[in-house]
């Protein structure tokens, strides 16, 4: 399954990309699994999310859970909790 | 009226003001941000994201319209690179009534800090940088309105 | 730096703002109170008196100032015939940190409602005028802060 | 005792003065005595002060309750309860 990514604040940095298209396989079908694989996936990516408790995320541009499942999404956004105001 | 934003242009407060007060109300709260140079902080640089973060300032607008009696409401961040001194948000709430409109300008302040996708990161006059951590006090600030 | 101003002349919000601001600070929270035309009101007169008025403000600004971290205080309130629209009074409060702003201002204008030797007429379109009553909700909004 | 007394709002609109200089009855010794007695003395008295608990009074510019001495006070104010804001 093709699914954007981006990534946001330390994660983005840490992933040295703000954004790409992965393959996913068939077995990644939720969020935690999706920060597992990432993870496993490359040096950048076990950086990023070495610790998945601290990430956040947004499944098509609704905030979603750790274990929310992704379904059909297109696209999933990746961050820090927000600081802003 | 709803007016809410998020520029890299630096915030007119002035100019904001005149555009809210427009109609004239009863009474106008309003909350300004702005960066501190606290620890030798040389630059504060936001980043947002570029669908995400405006449609979570229009909802928090939406949850105050529906929550107190305003005539009007302003809501503007900046994101991008800003300096010690500079506006990073404007909250502006009217009311027929001081109550409402004070309520409405401090809920929508302490929303800010926890829904919105934002980030923080500062850097200092020695170089470092950091991005800033979530404050368990503003979750707690937050909490308050639930 | 505290300001403290009863005046007959309109209230410059953006002068007095600026004013207030030369310092750059953390977090400013303000409030606008503005002459309301309800119930077809032409004018609303406010009045004070020569000494005490001033007086009653500067204590509760010194009270304010005590009370929470406040880097600047501007409190002014307008006297004598006003219209439907015009500025009646203005509280501005800065600090370092946003709750000790937003909490002054709101300290500041449920107090000036029961503290301050201030008293209005209202003028209405039929020819009607009439002394305002004080409300009991004021002096309940007021109690709050004891 | 010759007394400075100032009215504010419907007080003074009902007494047709700001303020006047009274020689105060050595026995109106509180603020009590001193409404009963202005309110007796002519007509405009008794319109304003018919009703003493919706009077508030300052004496030399401290706010004083009902039954306050007036002691070697200069200047009294009185008026209605205030509606600033």
């Amino acid at each position: 399954m093709a699914l954007n990514i981006s990534y946001f604040a330390w994660v983005r940095e840490r992933m040295g990309t703000a954004e790409e298209v992965v393959d996913l396989p068939a077995d990644i079908t939720d969020l935690t699994a999706l920060l597992a694989w990432l993870a496993a996936r490359d040096a950048r990516g076990a950086l990023a999310f070495a610790e998945p408790h601290r990430i956040r995320a947004a499944i098509d541009g609704v905030m979603a859970g750790a274990g929310a499942p992704l379904g059909e999404a297109r696209e999933i956004a990746l961050f820090p909790p927000v600081t802003g105001g | 009226m709803i007016r809410v934003a998020v520029q890299a242009a630096a915030i007119d407060v002035g100019a904001e003001l005149d555009r809210h007060d427009a109609g004239g109300h009863g009474a106008s709260a309003s909350f300004i941000g702005r960066v501190r140079g606290d620890g030798g902080l040389t630059e504060l640089f936001l980043e947002h994201h570029p669908v995400l973060t405006q449609a979570g300032l229009r909802d928090l607008a939406q949850v105050a319209a529906e929550r107190w009696q305003l005539a009007a409401l302003t809501l503007i961040h900046r994101v991008g690179a800003m300096a010690p001194g500079d506006t990073i948000v404007l909250v502006l709430a009217s009311s027929p009534h001081r109550s409402e409109a004070l309520a409405a300008c401090e809920f929508l302040i302490d929303r800010l800090k926890t829904e919105v996708m934002l980030w923080k990161r500062e850097t200092f006059e020695d170089g470092r940088a950091a991005w800033v951590e979530a404050r368990v006090g503003d979750a707690v600030r937050a909490e308050r309105w639930s």
